[in-house]
């Protein structure tokens, strides 16, 4: 008989999950500039969904997550990472060479790097999530 | 841009991140591991061809000139190895198809194999130090993940010893890697090599040399560092054995290769010495591990360290004949070696076990299974005209051109011992008669590997075999152009400047890279 | 201004040992992780005097991951513990 | 005045933080050494970020330094009472000078069932709640 | 025609099957027809061969490393591949009705035609390689015939022993030939034989000539590799009569004779072939009257006569190297008749126990005319062929140099034990006393008795007609065996001389010999425990030690210690690191203190976490310890300019501490496991280590000879890479194609985790313990 | 209407956080906060009436430092002086409190004091525990916490 | 700051390689830990350890002001990093599972698929 959490952790996990979600992006948008980038986000972000998974356990996280399994998880960033390598191809540079887009109408840039970061940081997550998440299920079901 | 330079790693990237994303659907997975890996050997035709045509390509990765960004770059060498690795996966991917069980593949089987192609191709086709880790990782842990497939108790005994000592040899590569960044200020090889070549510091160069001569040397299973393949590479899936068996412990020997023809020849001497008494120990260690044992995946598991020997010498006697000797051992022993490992899936499957002594009967039974297993049996321990005499002949002639009388004596002896294993799983397994208590039983075999029954004559696992089969024949009967390819790859490896130049641009010069020049090296 | 900054670098460093030496003495594994999380705070106060020190403000991105991400380890060794894990001392 | 005041909180921040450590080490059981650190560390904390703020002045610094208090005042306590509930529940001694211990007597280490001492025979019983696991 | 007459033969191999459905049980005349058309071709070459012309034929092969199949045809070639077409034939036919029925007769055809073409190939090789291949390939296909009843252990272990043998022979070769290229300048026999090079005087002479001498014997079974041969007889008999009398033995014969132009004469050359070829006769001789049965009395009388061309090759005069050609002819021509006769009885009574013979000549009087005819020219008796060529040998034999009155005693001894065993072999079976034997015996079909009653009758024409043979080929194989023209004239009576009253004696000595074989053998019994101490049992110990070796290397080496393991890594390590850092260069070491004081504790704080992890008593302190160490990384990785990295660290350490401690709980407490001397030595192990590492990074630190590439990085990272973060900028542009490879690695490690995890191994149904076990012992 | 709020202060702490303070940033900031919301949204019920609270969060902000550095002295002190004169226990005190959020808040506040630390929350979330450094005065030790807990809840309610 | 830093990473080495001798699993696993994160440091290290300069270009500006720190080592040591936390996280969940499967701590117990 063992509690997922108490009252108290409970409510701090869901005051700082997304708060820690929020900073994961935020050092995911900027690590361009300043410290962060896709590792560090995608570090933050795992740590976030581990601290909810030690307050309320695996199948509340598996909810919050709703379809998307961390495996998804992995298979998306594995492929937003690959989506960075080939648009080089399209103008006949070596692949992974770095495009800029301007979108217009907004001073914002797009880019392949960028692509690639989140690609890093979805695969991140979802890595680690699956770790942590896998090995805290087998140990519920054991005995 | 040169795209067929760096297909070969994206495309089994591409498979690996496709199926892991479609790991609900197992006809996609399945689809994937073929179309994937046709796709994968298409490409690295296309690099082959190319290499002929204009002896190294070169790609400039993120459009980065080296040494700045990472460059991949393919010479004859590369090329072989990689239109093997293509030719590899097509085949365990179709064995895969009959091999493998629902469990393996809904956890990851064909992604982890695609991904493990990756880090191989990548590992062939790098110029750069850390890049090479990077990719040494990706096809490690991609192998730590095939080899616990299933969770035998025997898998994880293995898997702990195959972990913790590879792990030691990328940390020793690591540890390497960042002296050699600390002390010539480049991770590019090329660049790395014309900067240790005026270092002034050669006593360091000689321990980066000696490091990495370990850390490969682990990942080789050369003598003494091999404990650790022995151990593991009977225990995983057997279509998961072949492709370690074929491809992994092969890709170490690229890396002593590369390593010590471009960036290390000049200390020579030294670590010559070490690697011919290095080869020497690993053949005749690996030779004898196997005619002790009894096991069939067992045996060659100890004669791959055997022939890993081998393929040492080649580089230690340093001649280009002994390189190409080297590389042909090489190309012969990932397709032998392969089959041999698949014929004993066959052969478990028919008979339920890998083990000798319960085995028997197969000459009669099933003489195409002999056939083959005949002609990669014998091919392994160098009977001619099969693929593995020319290997065998090419590194005694260098051998004895070279002078090395004794080591060439060795290499001679461990044909013999070869030619004992082999003969000794033919005589068991195919000619004895199947003993009384473990008659083939008249229904269908449960396999092993997972709980789904299979009719034992699946021509998928058969088709794959014959293939392997006729290369073994046909790698000798045809060698001529192999040959002249092992030639090349010789005369290349011999003289790194053509690499050099073909990654660093003809005009480069080592004089930018120096914060001041060397007294010596001022030219007029 | 470079004496503080001095004098608060050793007294934080002393914290940091003696810290440590309530990790090494336990005697449970609750004060350990106690001492873990006082050392991961001070690391932070360390932290920020750097930034103070070199001016560089990029270095406080280090101290705001200690300070929201920090405290899981403990609630990992907590969880631990909940769950019937041995206590080892 | 303005490096009077950053010395000062830098100082006292420090300082802070060493009491933390002087605590942990000398308070003799696992409860007490629990009041230094979370207090003591989170205020040197604050401090030092208070001194940070004053330094660069900037606003997205001082925005960084105030995220920073905020987060530790949110965490500290939060990772304090996680261990000290584990480690009083999985029987951490109480120092021998402890007077008084009101919650053994609610507490059953078979079920982790902790009662308020308030139940009315209608509430007692545990009613299960969303989270609880199945 | 000639690439047809070698490479043919594999392609009819192949097709053997397909005949077989075609033809049934007449397949065997079919195939022959084959051997039989190949023999006509050859005896149509052979005028051409007797004017001295020599035909040649070169094939690209594997030309870069200077490999051509080439082949020539000269007299020595010429005698080789008659032999083997015309024995060849009447074999095939002869197996058609000794394996008439036997299910394995396809299997059988397709080897024994293999075996065929690898043979012709062999003596009509030219080039080095192509003579190397066709050996190998002779070994190969005799292996699968000797283990043609492979369900017999006996025939197995023959199979393999004779395969190792002459396997590590062909290693010899291997070199030798190597050595021979490398010293004639050419990988063609002929150049080598007509080259200007004298190879006698060459450094490697002796090394060279060794390795080909040991591969010859090796082949040709002589002493101490003659046991193989007698083994080999769990062969079929008609394998025994082509394989092991008229072809593949002779293979070393071949080969020393081949190279007896440009290798023979020397002191070495003809000291080593004279002796053991004496010895090897004798051997053979003796052997032979020891034993009963009848395959194994052939197979050592076999064993003389190889030790008898061996010696003749050795003495090498003009009238020794004749003398050779004619033995080789005639023993090849008695040899097959009697061995097919010895299948004859052995398929017809069922036994190959001679003794258990007796009295059958009424019941197969053909057989026994064949026999007493090919047994007549085995002992040497006029008219027939076998006379001449033992006279012959004789003469030789008084010719001798070195070891002369040793040669010629071994020559005299052997003969008449020879005599004897002729003697036996016709005269036991087939007269005397009917005995039952197992089978009830009667005349064997004619496919049979074919090829004995032909090369019987070959052996009584060439004796009343030697000029036929002394004309033809046997001139022209002389010439090619001396490297000059030579005249063979042969004759049956040569005048009363010595050898004629050696053989009269020899004869009167066999006979007696014949007469108290049974009394003889009782008394050879006694010497069995000597003969069992032999070169056979050399082999034995040599297959024993190679276990016992290998056992005693995996059970040191391979012993499932896994720190053994790493020690053995880690003591590499120092050794290499040790002697090139310290040893073989200067050491050179940059040092320079500055340091301050929090930097200093941060650092020790980390090194404490580490060494307290290393020696902490519960797995939790350890862990604790861990993430102590961590944090200190982080503070100096910040401390040191690198923010990235320090959160890194910092994010990843919780991590790791999280997922230890998740795991932990399933783990068992430390225990202490290992003895304080074991400590000891692993903290000096382990300190030697550290030493190494702190130097090679002074060292390393030191050097500041090059500019850093990642100048370049920073001077671009806001010009072409649009980032100010100069490390991500590096992760993501520069250097993207690591972080791709990273991402991937991080993913492979979630999938085997989830495998691990959640994929168990299925709970196999109730099975007995056995395959339980099989799966996880060796 | 909680959500909205959330929203709004989500997005603010992007904008200070990113400390770029154009409406560009803002607007990512409102994206990125709903985003956040939308995926926390089934668990969080308590977050009635929020923005009319600021003057007293200042309020109750100087009350607590004030707690804060007192109480720290006194710990400091005590942990400083070789005999001990605290006097620990543990307590039960019944809270006022009722929602998750409140109940969280007032045990992090205590604990955050000197000389109090929250244990747990009994399960029927009548009773706080809390360890107690200096027992020497219960009665004043509980009204100094009740204060605490009315300020506290005065803010949310 | 390198030399005691090339002392403290020897200790790590060295910490790491005696945790490695043992026979426990969980000491293997933490001795693997322990030798990653030397190796990191061994990089770090001997590139040089520059103060208060990280490789952050100031906004506005197309290069650092002053010299900065060696960002390509950093760049490594974050790559390596993460790599080490997958392959260790790898690890350690294999040897509790071989834990579960074998029901020792001991490597010693754990030799069957050697000989
Ligand atoms: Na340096
Ligand atoms: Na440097």
């Amino acid at each position: 008989m063992v509690k997922s959490g108490t009252l108290i952790l409970h409510t701090a996990a869901r005051i700082l999950m997304p708060l820690q979600l929020l900073f994961s992006v935020f050092l995911l948008l900027r690590g361009h500039d300043e410290p962060g980038g896709g590792f560090i986000a995608g570090l933050v972000a795992a740590g976030a969904f581990t601290l909810y998974l030690f307050a309320f356990g695996v199948s509340a996280t598996r909810e919050v997550l709703r379809m998307v399994d961390p495996r998804d998880l992995i298979g998306m960033g594995l492929l937003f990472g690959m989506a960075s390598v080939f648009p080089a191809w399209f103008v006949d540079q070596p692949f992974l060479t770095a495009q800029w887009w301007t979108i217009p109408g907004i001073d914002f840039y797009a880019s392949t790097p960028l692509i690639f970061d989140i690609g890093v940081y979805l695969a991140v997550l979802g890595s680690v999530l699956a770790m942590v998440m896998t090995l805290m299920e087998v140990d519920k079901d054991e005995p | 841009m040169r795209p067929e330079v760096a297909l070969p790693v994206l495309l089994p990237l591409l498979s690996g991140a496709i199926s892991l994303l479609f790991w609900r659907s197992r006809p996609m997975q399945r689809f994937t591991a073929v179309a994937g890996n046709l796709a994968l050997l298409g490409v690295s035709l296309w690099l082959l061809v190319s290499v002929i045509q204009e002896d190294y390509v070169v790609i400039q990765m993120g459009g980065w000139q080296a040494p700045f960004g990472i460059t991949l770059v393919a010479d004859m060498l590369s090329a072989v190895m990689i239109v093997l690795t293509g030719l590899m996966g097509l085949v365990l991917s179709i064995y895969s198809l009959a091999s493998t069980g629902d469990g393996h593949e809904r956890f990851g089987y064909y992604p982890l194999m695609h991904l493990l192609l990756a880090g191989v191709a990548g590992a062939f086709l790098t110029g750069d130090v850390f890049n090479l880790y990077v990719w040494f990782e990706v096809m490690l842990v991609a192998s730590f993940a095939l080899l616990i497939l299933g969770g035998e108790k025997a898998q994880m005994e293995g898997a702990i010893k195959y972990v913790t000592l590879n792990l030691l040899a990328s940390v020793i590569f690591l540890s390497a890697v960042g002296l050699l960044y600390g002390m010539v200020g480049t991770l590019n090889m090329a660049d790395a090599a014309q900067r240790l070549a005026v270092a002034e510091h050669q006593g360091m160069v000689e321990v980066l040399a000696v490091m990495f001569m370990v850390a490969f040397g682990i990942k080789a299973a050369a003598f003494p560092l091999f404990f650790w393949l022995p151990a593991s590479y009977h225990t995983p899936p057997v279509a998961v054995s072949a492709l370690f068996a074929g491809l992994l412990t092969k890709v170490g020997v690229y890396a002593l290769f590369r390593f010590f023809t471009l960036l290390f020849d000049q200390t020579l001497g030294y670590t010559q010495e070490l690697l011919i008494w290095g080869a020497a120990l690993t053949m005749v260690t690996g030779v004898l591990g196997a005619a002790a044992q009894f096991e069939f995946r067992r045996i060659l598991s100890f004669h791959i360290v055997s022939q890993i020997g081998y393929m040492i010498l080649g580089l230690a006697l340093y001649t280009p004949l002994a390189i190409a000797g080297g590389i042909f051992a090489v190309m012969h022993n990932m397709v032998v070696k392969t089959n041999l490992f698949l014929i004993s899936g066959i052969t478990r499957r028919l008979q339920g076990t890998y083990e000798l002594k319960k085995m028997g009967g197969l000459y009669r039974e099933r003489p195409w299974l002999a056939v083959a297993f005949f002609l990669s049996a014998f091919s392994l321990a160098g009977v001619p005209p099969l693929s593995g005499f020319f290997a065998k002949f090419v590194i005694v002639r260098a051998g004895i051109e070279a002078e090395a009388y004794v080591v060439t004596a060795v290499a001679l002896l461990v044909g013999l011992m070869t030619l004992y294993s082999m003969v000794k799983i033919w005589n068991e397994v195919f000619w004895k008669s199947l003993p009384e208590d473990n008659l083939v039983p008249t229904e269908e075999v449960v396999v092993g590997d997972d709980s789904r029954m299979v009719p034992p004559s699946l021509w998928l696992m058969y088709l794959p075999v014959a293939v392997l089969a006729l290369f073994a024949l046909l790698i000798g009967v045809l060698a001529e152009p192999l040959m002249a390819m092992m030639n090349q790859i010789g005369e290349q490896l011999m003289n790194p400047q053509g690499y050099i130049e073909a990654v660093l641009g003809a005009d480069v010069g080592i004089e930018d890279a120096l914060i001041e020049a060397p007294d010596e090296e001022v030219s007029p | 201004m470079a004496t503080v900054i001095l004098i608060s670098q050793v007294l934080m460093g002393i914290a940091l040992i003696l810290a440590f030496v309530r990790v090494v003495r336990g005697p449970s594994l609750p004060d350990r992780v106690v001492a873990l999380e006082l050392f991961a705070s001070i690391v932070v106060g360390l932290v920020g005097v750097y930034a103070i020190r070199t001016d560089v403000s990029s270095f406080l991105d280090a101290a705001i991951v200690i300070a929201l991400m920090g405290f899981l380890a403990a609630i990992g060794f907590a969880r631990f513990l909940e769950r019937g894990g041995p206590r080892d001392d | 005045m303005i490096e009077t005041i950053k010395g000062f909180l830098i100082l006292t921040g420090a300082l802070f933080m060493l009491l933390a450590a002087l605590g942990i080490l000398r308070l003799p059981d696992l409860l007490t050494r629990m009041h230094a650190t979370t207090k003591a560390a989170a205020l040197g904390v604050i401090l030092i970020m208070l001194a940070v703020a004053v330094h660069f002045g900037e606003v997205a610094v001082v925005a960084r330094a105030f995220a920073i208090i905020v987060f530790v005042l949110m965490t500290a306590p939060v990772a304090a009472h996680v261990i000290g509930r584990a480690g009083y529940f999985v029987g951490s001694k109480l120092w021998s000078g402890t007077v008084k211990d009101e919650l053994r007597p609610n507490y059953d280490p078979l079920t982790h069932e902790l009662k308020s001492g308030l139940e009315t025979d209608s509430n007692a019983v545990h009613q299960p709640r969303e989270n609880d696991p199945k | 025609m000639m690439q047809f007459a070698v490479l043919s033969g594999f392609v009819l191999a192949a097709f053997a099957p397909l005949f077989h459905r075609w033809f049934g049980e007449r397949v065997s005349f079919v195939l022959a027809a084959f051997p039989a058309a190949l023999a006509l071709w050859f005896l149509g070459q052979m005028p051409a061969v007797m004017r001295g012309e020599v035909l040649f034929l070169e094939l690209d092969w594997v030309p870069s490393l200077g490999m051509s199949l080439s082949f020539v045809i000269d007299g020595l070639a010429l005698l080789f591949a008659l032999l083997i077409t015309v024995i060849g034939t009447f074999v095939l036919i002869y197996a058609g009705g000794y394996l008439k029925g036997h299910r394995d007769l396809v299997r059988f055809h397709i080897v024994i035609l293999a075996f065929m073409v690898s043979m012709l190939g062999l003596v009509l090789a030219d080039g080095l390689l192509t003579l190397f291949v066709f050996w190998e390939l002779t070994s190969i296909t005799s292996y699968l015939l000797i283990g043609f009843s492979h369900a017999d252990i006996e025939a197995r272990k023959s199979a393999r022993q004779g395969l190792f043998v002459t396997f590590a022979g062909g290693l010899a070769l291997m070199a030798g030939l190597v050595l021979l290229g490398n010293a004639g300048g050419s990988w063609s026999l002929a150049e080598i034989n007509a080259g200007g090079i004298d190879l006698r005087e060459h450094d490697l002479y002796l090394p060279m000539l060794l390795c080909l001498l040991l591969a010859a014997f090796t082949k040709s079974a002589q002493f101490p590799f003659h046991f193989w041969l007698p083994n080999a007889m769990a062969a079929p008999t008609p394998v025994s009569a082509y394989l092991h009398s008229a072809t593949m033995v002779k293979a070393g014969i071949y080969l020393l004779a081949r190279l007896q132009p440009s290798l023979g004469g020397t002191e070495a050359w003809v000291g080593i072939l004279s002796v053991v070829g004496a010895v090897t006769m004798f051997t053979g001789a003796f052997l032979a009257v020891r034993h009963t049965n009848i395959k194994k009395m052939l197979a050592y009388s076999t064993v003389m006569a190889l030790g008898t061309l061996t010696m003749l090759l050795g003495i090498g005069t003009e009238g020794a190297l004749i003398t050779f050609v004619t033995f080789l002819l005639a023993h090849s021509l008695y040899k097959g008749a009697l061995f097919m006769v010895a299948g004859i009885l052995d398929h017809e009574t069922g036994t190959k126990d001679i003794t258990a013979m007796g009295g059958l000549r009424p019941l197969m009087p053909v057989t026994a005319v064949v026999a007493i005819i090919a047994a007549l020219s085995l002992a040497g008796a006029p008219p027939l062929f076998g006379f001449i060529a033992k006279e012959m040998m004789f003469e030789a034999a008084l010719e001798a140099e070195v070891f002369g009155w040793l040669v010629l005693l071994l020559a005299f001894v052997s003969a008449f034990l020879t005599i004897a065993v002729a003697a036996i072999i016709a005269l036991r079976p087939f007269f005397g006393e009917r005995r039952t034997t197992p089978r009830v015996a009667h005349e064997a079909p004619l496919s049979m008795l074919l090829g004995p009653a032909c090369l019987a009758a070959l052996s009584l024409l060439l004796g009343v007609l030697p000029v036929l043979a002394g004309m033809g080929v046997l001139t022209a194989a002389a010439s090619a065996v001396m490297g000059e023209p030579v005249s063979v004239y042969l004759s049956l009576w040569h005048g009363i001389n010595l050898p004629l009253v050696m053989s009269i004696v020899t004869l009167a000595l066999g006979y007696l010999l014949f007469k108290r074989w049974d009394r003889v053998r009782a008394h050879l019994a006694r010497l069995d425990p000597v003969m069992a101490r032999g070169p056979e049992a050399g082999y034995e110990a040599f297959m024993h030690w190679v276990t016992v070796v290998s056992e005693w290397q995996t059970r040191i080496l391979q012993n499932g210690y896994m720190r053994n393991y790493i020690l053995v890594m880690v003591l590499v390590l120092i050794a290499l690191l040790g002697n090139s850092l310290l040893l073989r260069h200067p050491l050179e070491i940059a040092f320079e203190l500055d340091v301050r004081f929090h930097e200093v504790v941060v650092v020790a704080m980390m090194v404490l976490g580490a060494l307290f992890a290393a020696i902490a008593r519960s797995r939790l302190s350890a862990v604790v310890s861990v993430g102590i160490m961590g944090f200190s990384i982080a503070l100096t990785f910040i401390l040191f300019s690198a923010p990235d990295l320090g959160i890194t660290q910092l994010l990843v350490e919780t991590l790791t501490v999280i997922l230890l401690v998740l795991v932990l709980f399933r783990l068992p407490r430390f225990a202490s496991l290992s003895t304080p001397l074991e400590r000891v030595r692993d903290v000096l192990v382990a300190g030697s280590v550290g030493v190494l590492i702190t130097l090679l990074i002074l060292t390393a630190w030191g050097i500041d000879q090059f500019v850093p590439i990642s100048e370049y990085m920073i001077e671009n990272s806001v010009p072409l890479a649009h980032g100010r973060n100069i490390v991500n900028v590096i992760l993501v542009d520069y250097r993207s194609l690591d972080t791709l490879g990273e991402i991937f690695v991080l993913a492979l490690a979630a999938i085997g985790v989830i495998a691990m995890l959640k994929l168990r191994a299925p709970v196999k149904p109730a099975k007995p313990a056995a395959q339980e076990k099989e799966s996880s012992h060796g | 209407m909680t959500g909205a709020i959330w929203n709004l202060l989500l997005a603010l702490a992007w904008v200070i956080l990113s400390g770029d303070f154009s409406g560009l940033n803002l607007v990512v900031g409102l994206v990125f906060g709903y985003i956040t919301l939308v995926l926390i949204e089934p668990q969080v019920d308590a977050l009635a009436g929020y923005p009319a609270r600021v003057p007293r969060i200042l309020k109750f902000l100087g009350f607590f430092i004030k707690e804060l550095v007192q109480a720290n002295l006194r710990v400091g002190f005590d942990i400083l002086t070789p005999p001990w004169h605290m006097k620990p226990g543990v307590i039960a005190m019944p809270l006022e409190a009722r929602t998750e959020l409140e109940i969280t808040m007032v045990a992090n506040l205590i604990s955050l004091t000197p000389g109090t630390l929250s244990l747990d929350v009994s399960d029927d979330r009548k009773v706080l525990y809390i360890h107690a450094m200096f027992l020497d005065d219960e009665e004043e030790l509980r009204r100094n916490l009740k204060e605490m807990e009315y300020r506290a809840l005065e803010l949310f309610r | 700051m390198e030399p005691v830093m090339a002392v403290a990473v020897g200790l790590l080495y060295a910490a790491a390689i005696f945790l490695m001798l043992r026979r426990s699993i969980v000491k293997l696993v933490i001795g693997l830990i322990l030798l990653s994160n030397a190796a990191n440091l061994l990089i770090f290290t001997t590139a040089g350890m520059t103060r208060g300069a990280p490789p952050l270009i100031p906004e506005g500006l197309s290069a650092p002001l002053g010299p900065v720190a060696d960002p390509l080592p950093q760049a490594v040591v974050l790559t390596a990093i993460v790599i080490a936390f997958g392959v260790l996280a790898f690890a350690v969940v294999l040897i509790r599972r071989a834990y579960e499967i074998v029901k020792a701590d001991d490597l010693d117990k754990m030799k069957e698929t050697d000989t």
